[in-house]
């Protein structure tokens, strides 16, 4: 198999991340009979500096688990992760596991359940600038002043003593944000940031986002299941499907013109106001794999109206089709 | 099914627990069951006699740690529990035989009962939040669960038994009748035990029963069935109610030894012939025998009523059944 | 005309505390009308969906204001009157479909009860009914005996929609009931739920808070917002022509799928909140076009064209 | 006169609903006592003897040989006449199997129980022993051709017995059981009571409730006032009767130090208010001992009067001067201190749970207090109890004597050396330890003789030394417990009408009637 | 009429006030009895174990509990015996507290074997019925002091608190913002005492009152059962010796009454706080 490193080779940029082959099994039974959740097979890609890469996939596709992993919450089951081209251990010291959390960040789905009901926005956003030691004794409330101000809540002052019971849910998500933020790393996990927040919300979060990344130079993994969105937001996209990736392309490309049967669904899935009223009709096979006992072949082939004998038999490769472009399916492979 | 299987795993597991620590128990203490006979002749009894009833006792102490757990095991597999001191020279075994009717009927009626009524009280009072007389379920539940049984019981006793005579004061029954007589008179010598319990032991589930009810009352699925314009009953009973006892199916462990406990002091108070006031002659006369085979009894009780809860607790949520959740 | 809702007020209290969750909401339903109602979550869709049902419970009340199905008042109807024209005349739909089923009956068992609580009919005609109903929204009938756990949501999703219809209700209220599902799931069910519709010849009250989606398929939009509907009209004169700021606002808070990569602009600021009171229009922190007027004065809800109303001072 | 279902307590020190009818076990249910009889009915009170089973009985062949006279005409219950066989049996089981043997009869010196035709029976010892014949007597005669059959008498339950008393076994249930009248008793014309319906209250609480009731027809618990909780519920018919039954001491264990000194232990008897311990300890029930410990019934027949100017009083005063006279001197707290500094102080042994002995305890330990001894009052399990007394591992401690018809056994038991032994050793019944020649042989000479003044005289010496050296200190007589109800029944015993101890069920349900 | 309504109205409102307040009042009451446990040698007129007056006197303005048989103060007796019942209640929650504190966070926390193990313990703990293994145990141990009662409580129940703490552990563990302090890079016990252990401080409140009513409870019992040490002064021991003189047959009322009735107040308002704690954690019921 071809170790494609799975960036796009167009641009030159400084790979911050590298995940090669990773898998995630959960343990789901008991001690005398485990039963395994497959829930990331053989995943692999890369982010650049300053680059965003979207990761789309429906409901229990694995992406939750792939940030997870990466964010040293899980340990992988196999598989390897680089940070800058050096390989990260799976166990490591305290020492070096806190370097590596100064560098990798995670902004989680639920603005509700990520902050400690029991903290008040001061104490949560000190923790990591006193993790880190990243700043001393006096300049520390200046410091946290300048993180609120800079994910616009402003004037900061009046949000340091609040708990977030008091805050709306876009203002709990920009102080996840910020604290995510307040050890300055250069790669920030976004699981899902805006899938609960109101419609008209969500694009002052992204756009935030977005303009932090130009400021701070970071890089994102911008988990979604809003294929729009992730338009929006990524450089690159990447389909997940029942844990393994299917595509991985610049987003226009794979918005344009997606190649593999899945995108091709979630894309004409997805509402398209603009184009015309009366969508056309979707027709879908079976429901999702179960997870524990997946599929032999391709693990979208129940589903897909291409599938042919080799799809239930055989694991596609992910296979380049054109520059940067990834695919993992039988109709592209040569 | 599997869930079944892990439950009897589950069952006899506690069941060697409880066997292990009755073995464990007396060994840990200081003193011996001989010592334990001398004081229950009160020295009346010669050395002589005294020697001549330890071989009767079959008391040797000789004997490898593992040996005698093993013979222990072995003995109560059987239903041998030895002799018991303060019934001398009765078995355990048969004053288990004789005492353990009672306390099944009695208490077992009496359990059924304060289940049923507490559950049926919880559910009702929750069902008419707001209203007064509801609303002061909460208050009394928390006071019966508060009482002192032994106290309840005596104060009972006084009151129904001796001041006004509806009740005999102490027995199983007057032995006076035979057939059909004897059975009412038994009835009629379980009622204010029975009361007893049922009073004490209902608060607790009035009170379970109430909040379990108010938690499945703000679960979708009855706005839903409401929704669906199903009469108010149907609603109450068979979308609240059959919810709402889940959970107490799997806290009925808890609650049924906390109740046995609780009934033993009743029938002590009572007379009543059963296992309770049995335990509390053997530890009034540190009868050690007989008080192990009392506790592994009970054990034994509580263990399978409560596999019996748990039984029917998958009959009655299918989620179970299928072996999804615990 | 099947629905006429009339200056509805509804809300919750305990205690002290009140929260205004539906605040003068008139509308109309026709027969046969797709109506969608959109807004941000806590704006009161659920709340105007229960209350238009009679399904509100304690703390929550109708303050005022009168519904009328077909031409009744339900406020004059009795317990019982208002329980036999459930399911049989209107039926509702809830946000969470994964819990609205009783998880420990049997699937059959709870579309049964919904039947014979209205209707008389036998064993065999309920199951033939149950299994056309189940093929109606595409459900093997062999899933009759199962018991909720059993089924995936969409499934589940489904099967609370053929409940919903089994009585072939003149109106049926969803609220928000794909919003667990997946994408790809979710654009089955509703363009399965919009084919019963034209086939069925039933109202649909649509409530979402995902605007895109219900553009595409409701006849008429009403857009609400901290408590109220801001606007409403033919969907596609909402989407091509926004009067309300909000509603402008809203638009443009969805980037498109496909198109070049451009920045948008969302609405800034927050809804707010329904447990303090509201003086003049409620958007009018966060509006771009907000007059002095609107700080004071709670625009009225008005026809502005022919079809289109709008709750906004810029309309006059 | 005839007729009439008598309720009385079915088992009292340690009710038990066990169906027990084993008069060999200490256990069995007191249906035994009706079941089966004694060969003489002995008044442990008095020692007064009423002929039963035997007419008579008599030592010959200087002391060595105990003859008694089998009644004719006995049957048992089952119609099988008793005849000295049965006798001879019930001895030789005791023989073989020594469990039976409580009272250690076979161990006294007997060699041999043999039958001289159908109505003789012949005990032959090795050497005298007077008391043992109290022992022989009431011992209750079971049937040969019933207990030949049983393969381990010793844990028998006997659950229906074949007796030849008055009474029948009839019917067992839970907490009661029922006697009927045995129509073909012996003493012709007995009993008048047609049923005797025993019943068991686990708790003093209920008993008191049931006498109160009138349930009870005869009772025999404690009941604290009971003036209050149950005469004056019907005081008409509602009677008792508390005699006394032993008398109960403080042991002082004679191998401590402190106690070695027989004034020390008089300055201590001196100094204890036996009244109040009577009146609030014991709720009066007790009257308190006489300094000698004999039983008032006793006093009469045994006590020398010459020995009255001995008797002390209560007189703490004394007690100081003794002890200051000692060369003990006090302390500031007021605590008496000996030469080697170490204050005077001991601890006091009770039972958990015999809530009147703990009572006790403390007020003498306040007593003691006052004359400047320390008393620590402890209260232990009754096995802890029992195994301290027979080590020896206590200072002081609450104790009964045992009872018997004579002083004799009252005072053998406490005060016979071969009943001790030393500390760490186990003592079977000297547990005070009381190691004194002249004592040992005076009781010898009154187990050897029967000659009573003899008997007497040397009685006397040991009643001396109870008042000169104070082995253990009588506090109060040890209560009877004896409710009876006449509403329904009469021919009590009372204490005029004292023709048997109120324990004595044989006795009383021979006499008692329909009203 | 119109007063039978308003009488029912005022009612109404009492109960709601008591709903209300239904923490605040069990929170008063208990503070009562431990402000009076802590103050018995000042509150208490009399030794509780002299005898101080006639025997047997009904309840007047000198005694005000009445005297019993001894002639000791009741109302004195009672006092002292708050002191040790409380004290009973106190380090049995305490106790117990901690060790299902230890065992259920464990449990919770490690997960896998170790949490297998542990629960399997913890659930045939919550089996075995618990009074009559105390009543077993204690029978062995011959009770002297209250600490052996002590002992076998804690050993006995310490099973549903830990049964309570791991399953919220197990939830709390699994919290986004738990996730989130560890991506942050806190050190886990951190984690544990500021972010999950605050979070269950409720809980452990509510199981702390729990273990208190059954060890008061309890204690009660084999006090009245005789097993426990007769000597000391506790309300179980006043009822002991209330049983043992009789005092209902005696007429003397007040010797069984009143303790029993503080053992049940005190017993209420332990109760009312746990339940108002649950409630407060169960936000369904609250809206009651
Ligand atoms: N801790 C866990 N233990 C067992 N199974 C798990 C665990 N976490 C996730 N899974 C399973 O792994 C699969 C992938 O889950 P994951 O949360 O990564 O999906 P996701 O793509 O993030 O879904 P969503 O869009 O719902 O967040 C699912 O089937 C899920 O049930
Ligand atoms: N039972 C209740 N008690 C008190 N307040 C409530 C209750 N239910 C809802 N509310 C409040 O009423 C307001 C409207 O709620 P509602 O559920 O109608 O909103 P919604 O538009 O359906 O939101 P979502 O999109 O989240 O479902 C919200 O502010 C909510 O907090
Ligand atoms: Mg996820
Ligand atoms: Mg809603």
């Amino acid at each position: 198999m071809s170790h494609a490193i799975y960036t796009n080779e167009g641009d030159k940029m400084k790979t911050v991340l590298e995940v090669r082959d990773l898998v995630k099994y959960f343990n789901v039974g008991h001690l005398f009979k485990p039963k395994y959740v497959h829930a990331v097979e053989k995943v692999s890609f890369s982010i650049g500096s300053g680059e965003v890469l979207g990761l789309v996939g429906e409901s229990g596709s694995g992406k939750t688990t792939a940030a997870r992993v990466i964010a040293k919450l899980y340990e992988p089951t196999s598989g390897e992760i680089k940070l800058f081209g050096e390989i990260v251990p799976t166990k490591m010291s305290r020492k070096r596991l806190l370097k590596y959390r100064k560098n990798v960040q995670m902004i989680f789905q639920d603005p509700f359940a990520s902050l400690n009901p029991l903290h008040k926005v001061r104490y949560m956003i000190s923790r990591p600038l006193k993790i880190h030691r990243l700043v001393k004794g006096k300049e520390i409330e200046s410091k946290i002043g300048y993180l609120l101000e800079e994910c616009e809540l402003i004037p900061a002052k009046s949000f340091l003593d609040k708990y977030p019971y008091e805050l709306s849910g876009g203002e709990r998500q920009r102080i996840g944000i910020a604290r995510a933020l307040a050890v300055k790393p250069k790669l920030v996990l976004a699981d899902e940031p805006t899938s609960m927040l109101d419609v008209s919300i969500r694009l002052d979060i992204m756009n935030l986002m977005l303009d932090l990344k130009e400021k701070e130079g970071l890089s994102y993994l911008y988990i979604t299941h809003d294929l729009a969105g992730a338009h929006y937001m990524s450089d690159r996209i990447a389909i997940m499907y029942a844990g393994m990736l299917m595509e991985l392309g610049p987003s226009d490309e794979i918005i344009e013109h997606p190649l593999h049967p899945y995108t091709k669904l979630l894309k004409k899935a997805a509402p398209k106001p603009e184009e015309s009223l009366r969508p056309e009709r979707l027709v879908v096979g079976e429901e999702i794999p179960d997870l524990v006992d997946p599929p032999k072949g391709c693990r979208f082939y129940p589903r897909c109206p291409y599938a042919t004998k080799i799809c239930s038999e055989e694991v596609p490769n992910l296979e380049k089709v054109s520059s940067g472009h990834f695919v993992r399916c039988f109709l592209y492979s040569k | 099914m599997k869930y079944l299987i892990r439950k009897i795993m589950f069952l006899l597991l506690t069941i060697w627990a409880a066997l292990t620590i009755n073995f464990i128990l007396p060994r840990l203490m200081p003193g011996n069951p001989a010592e334990v006979m001398v004081a229950k002749f009160r020295g009346k009894i010669t050395p002589q006699a005294m020697n001549a009833l330890k071989i009767a006792f079959g008391i040797d102490v000789h004997q490898n740690i593992f040996v005698q757990y093993f013979r222990y095991i072995q003995n109560t597999m059987k239903g041998n529990f030895g002799i018991s001191i303060t019934y001398f020279p009765m078995p355990v075994k048969s004053m288990l035989a004789q005492s353990i009717p009672w306390t099944l009927g009695l208490v077992g009626t009496s359990t059924i009962i304060a289940f049923t009524l507490g559950t049926l009280l919880g559910i009702k009072s929750a069902w008419k939040r707001n209203n007064f007389l509801a609303d002061m379920s909460v208050p009394i539940g928390l006071f019966l669960k508060s009482i002192p049984y032994f106290w309840l019981a005596l104060l009972f006793l006084y009151l129904f038994s001796f001041k006004l005579s509806w009740f005999p004061l102490a027995g199983g029954s007057s032995g006076k009748f035979i057939g059909f007589k004897e059975v009412l008179d038994i009835l009629y010598h379980s009622i204010l035990p029975a009361f007893t319990i049922v009073v004490a032991a209902s608060g607790g589930w009035i009170l379970t029963m109430r909040n379990n009810m108010i938690s499945v009352l703000s679960e979708d699925y009855i706005t839903f069935a409401a929704a669906k314009g199903l009469k108010e009953k149907e609603i109450m009973y068979k979308y609240g109610a059959r919810n709402a006892i889940l959970p107490n199916m799997t806290g009925f462990a808890m609650a049924l030894g906390f109740i046995i406990g609780g009934s033993l002091l009743t029938e002590m108070v009572f007379s009543y012939p059963g296992v309770g006031y049995i335990l509390y002659q053997a530890v009034e006369s540190l009868d050690y025998p007989l008080m192990q085979a009392i506790f592994l009894f009970i054990s034994l009780a509580v263990l399978v009523a409560n596999f019996l809860a748990d039984v029917t607790y998958v009959l009655l949520d299918p989620r179970v059944r299928s072996g999804g959740k615990e | 005309m099947i629905l006429r809702v009339n200056e509805l007020n509804a809300g919750y209290t305990w205690g002290d505390n009140l929260v205004h969750a539906v605040n003068d909401v008139s509308f109309e339903v026709e027969k046969g009308e797709f109506l969608g109602i959109a807004g941000e979550s806590g704006c009161g869709k659920s709340t105007l969906a229960f209350s238009i049902t009679g399904l509100l419970r304690p703390p929550g009340h109708i303050f005022s204001g009168s519904v009328f199905f077909m031409g009744k008042d339900l406020a004059n109807l009795s317990k019982e009157e208002i329980r036999r024209l459930r399911w049989k005349d209107f039926s509702i739909v809830f946000q969470s479909s994964m819990n609205v089923l009783n998880p420990v009956l049997r699937i059959k068992d709870q579309i049964f009860d919904g039947i014979t609580a209205h209707v008389n009919v036998d064993k065999e005609e309920l199951l033939a009914h149950t299994k056309k109903l189940f093929k109606l929204v595409n459900v093997s009938s062999e899933f009759l005996d199962a018991y909720p756990h059993q089924l995936s949501g969409g499934m589940k999703q489904r099967i609370v929609i053929a409940s919903a219809l089994s009585l072939n209700p003149k109106l049926v209220i969803m609220d928000e009931p794909t919003t667990a599902l997946d994408v790809v799931v979710q654009r089955i069910i509703l363009q399965e739920i919009d084919e019963l519709r034209r086939k069925l010849g039933f109202s649909i009250i649509f409530i979402t808070h995902d605007l895109s989606l219900l553009v595409e398929i409701s006849d008429t939009l009403a857009i609400m917002y901290a408590g109220r509907i801001v606007e409403k009209a033919p969907s596609a004169e909402l989407y091509a022509k926004p009067m309300h700021p909000y509603t402008e606002g809203l638009m443009n808070s969805f980037p498109p799928l496909s198109g070049k990569r451009k920045r948008l602009h969302g609405i800034p600021g927050h809804p707010p909140k329904l447990s303090e009171e509201i003086k003049g229009c409620p958007f009018a922190t966060r509006c771009p076009k907000k007059m002095p007027i609107c700080e004071n004065i709670s625009p009225p809800y008005i026809e502005v064209e022919k079809g289109h109303f709008v709750a906004c001072h810029l309309y006059k | 006169k005839y007729g009439g279902t008598l309720t009385l307590t079915g088992g009292a020190a340690s009710p038990s609903p066990a169906r027990i009818f084993n008069p060999f076990i200490p256990t069995s249910l007191y249906g035994v006592y009706v079941t089966y009889e004694p060969l003489i009915s002995i008044n442990p009170l008095n020692g007064e003897e009423i002929p039963w089973l035997a007419t008579s009985y008599k030592w010959e062949d200087k002391n060595l040989k105990l003859v008694y006279q089998i009644r004719e005409g006995v049957k048992w219950s089952d119609g099988i006449p008793l005849t000295s066989r049965d006798v001879v049996y019930t001895f030789q089981l005791m023989k073989k199997y020594p469990a039976l043997d409580l009272n250690g009869i076979w161990s006294s010196g007997l060699q041999n129980v043999s039958a001289d035709g159908p109505n003789t029976v012949i005990f032959s010892f090795d050497k005298p022993n007077i008391p043992v014949q109290a022992y022989i007597s009431s011992t209750l005669i079971v049937p040969e051709h019933i207990w030949s059959k049983v393969k381990d008498p010793v844990t028998w339950t006997n659950p229906t017995p074949i007796g030849s008393g008055p009474f029948v076994f009839d019917k067992f249930s839970g907490s009661t059981y029922t006697f009927k009248r045995n129509p073909n008793y012996w003493q012709k014309g007995k009993p008048y009571v047609e049923r005797l319906k025993f019943v068991i209250y686990t708790t003093n609480t209920t008993a008191t409730m049931a006498l109160a009731k009138g349930i009870l027809d005869w009772g025999g618990y404690f009941i604290p006032d009971i003036e209050k909780t149950y005469v004056a519920h019907d005081p008409e018919n509602f009677h008792y009767w508390f005699p006394p039954g032993s008398t109960i001491l403080l042991l002082l264990n004679n191998q401590k130090p402190l106690f070695a000194s027989a004034k020390v232990r008089l300055a201590i008897a001196m100094a204890i208010n036996k009244e109040r311990i009577s009146k609030i300890g014991e709720y009066g029930y007790g009257a308190p001992a006489h300094p000698t410990a004999l039983l008032p019934s006793f006093m009469d027949k045994w006590f020398d009067p010459t020995l009255k100017p001995l008797v002390y009083k209560y007189d703490p005063e004394k007690s100081v001067e003794i002890l200051k006279n000692l060369g003990f001197t006090r302390g500031t707290d007021g605590i008496f201190v000996d030469k080697g500094g170490k204050k005077l102080s001991a601890t006091l042994l009770t039972v958990t749970g015999w809530t009147d002995w703990v009572t006790d305890a403390q007020l003498i330990a306040k007593d003691l207090k006052k004359i400047g001894i320390l008393i620590n009052v402890k209260s232990v399990t009754y096995s802890t109890y029992r195994a301290s007394l027979s080590t020896g591992s206590f200072d002081m401690a609450l104790m009964w004597t045992v009872a018997g018809p004579s002083p004799y056994f009252h005072y053998n038991g406490r005060l016979n050396s071969k009943g001790s032994a030393p500390i760490g050793k186990t003592a079977v019944s000297n547990y005070e330890r009381w190691e004194d020649p002249i004592t040992d042989a005076m009781l010898r000479i009154i187990k050897e003789t029967s000659d009573f003044t003899l008997q007497k005289r040397a009685m006397s010496v040991i009643e001396k030394i109870m008042l000169t050296e104070v082995p253990s200190i009588p506090l109060f007589y040890g209560p009877t417990w004896y409710e009876y109800n006449t509403r329904r029944f009469v021919g009590w015993p009372t204490k005029e009408n004292f023709y048997c101890y109120p324990y004595s069920r044989l006795v009383i349900l021979t006499h008692v009637h329909l009203k | 009429m119109k007063a039978n309504r308003m009488n029912h109205k005022l009612i109404k409102q009492i109960i709601s006030i008591f709903k209300i307040k239904k923490a605040a009042f069990g929170a008063i009451v208990i503070l009562f009895f431990i402000l009076v446990a802590i103050l018995a040698p000042l509150i208490a007129p009399y030794s509780p174990s002299e005898m101080v007056s006639l025997p047997v006197q009904p309840p007047s303005w000198s005694h005000l509990f009445g005297t019993n048989t001894y002639g000791q103060d009741l109302f004195s007796r009672v006092v002292w015996g708050a002191r040790l019942s409380l004290l009973v209640g106190v380090e049995c929650g305490i106790i117990t507290s901690i060790f299902s504190l230890i065992i259920g966070l464990s449990a919770g926390y490690f997960g896998g074997i170790i949490d297998d193990i542990l629960t399997t313990i913890t659930n045939i703990f919550l089996i075995i019925p618990g009074l009559p293994l105390i009543i077993v145990i204690a029978a062995y141990i011959a009770v002297k002091g209250v600490t052996p009662i002590v002992f076998v409580i804690s050993i006995t129940g310490w099973a549903w608190g830990a049964r309570v703490f791991r399953s919220q552990m197990m939830t709390l563990r699994n919290r986004d913002f738990v996730k989130a302090a560890v991506v942050l890079g806190e050190h886990p016990i951190r984690i544990i005492f500021f972010e999950i252990f605050p979070n269950m401080l409720s809980l452990v409140a509510a199981n702390f009152f729990g273990t208190m009513l059954y060890a008061v409870l309890t204690e009660a019992s084999l006090e009245f059962i005789g097993l426990g040490n007769v000597n000391v002064v506790t309300w179980g021991t006043i009822l002991y010796w209330a049983q043992n003189n009789q005092a209902l047959m005696l007429g003397a009322w007040w010797w069984f009454i009143i303790p029993g009735l503080c053992i049940a107040l005190l017993g209420v308002s332990l109760a009312m706080v746990n339940f108002a704690i649950d409630e407060i954690t169960n936000p369904r019921l609250k809206r009651a």
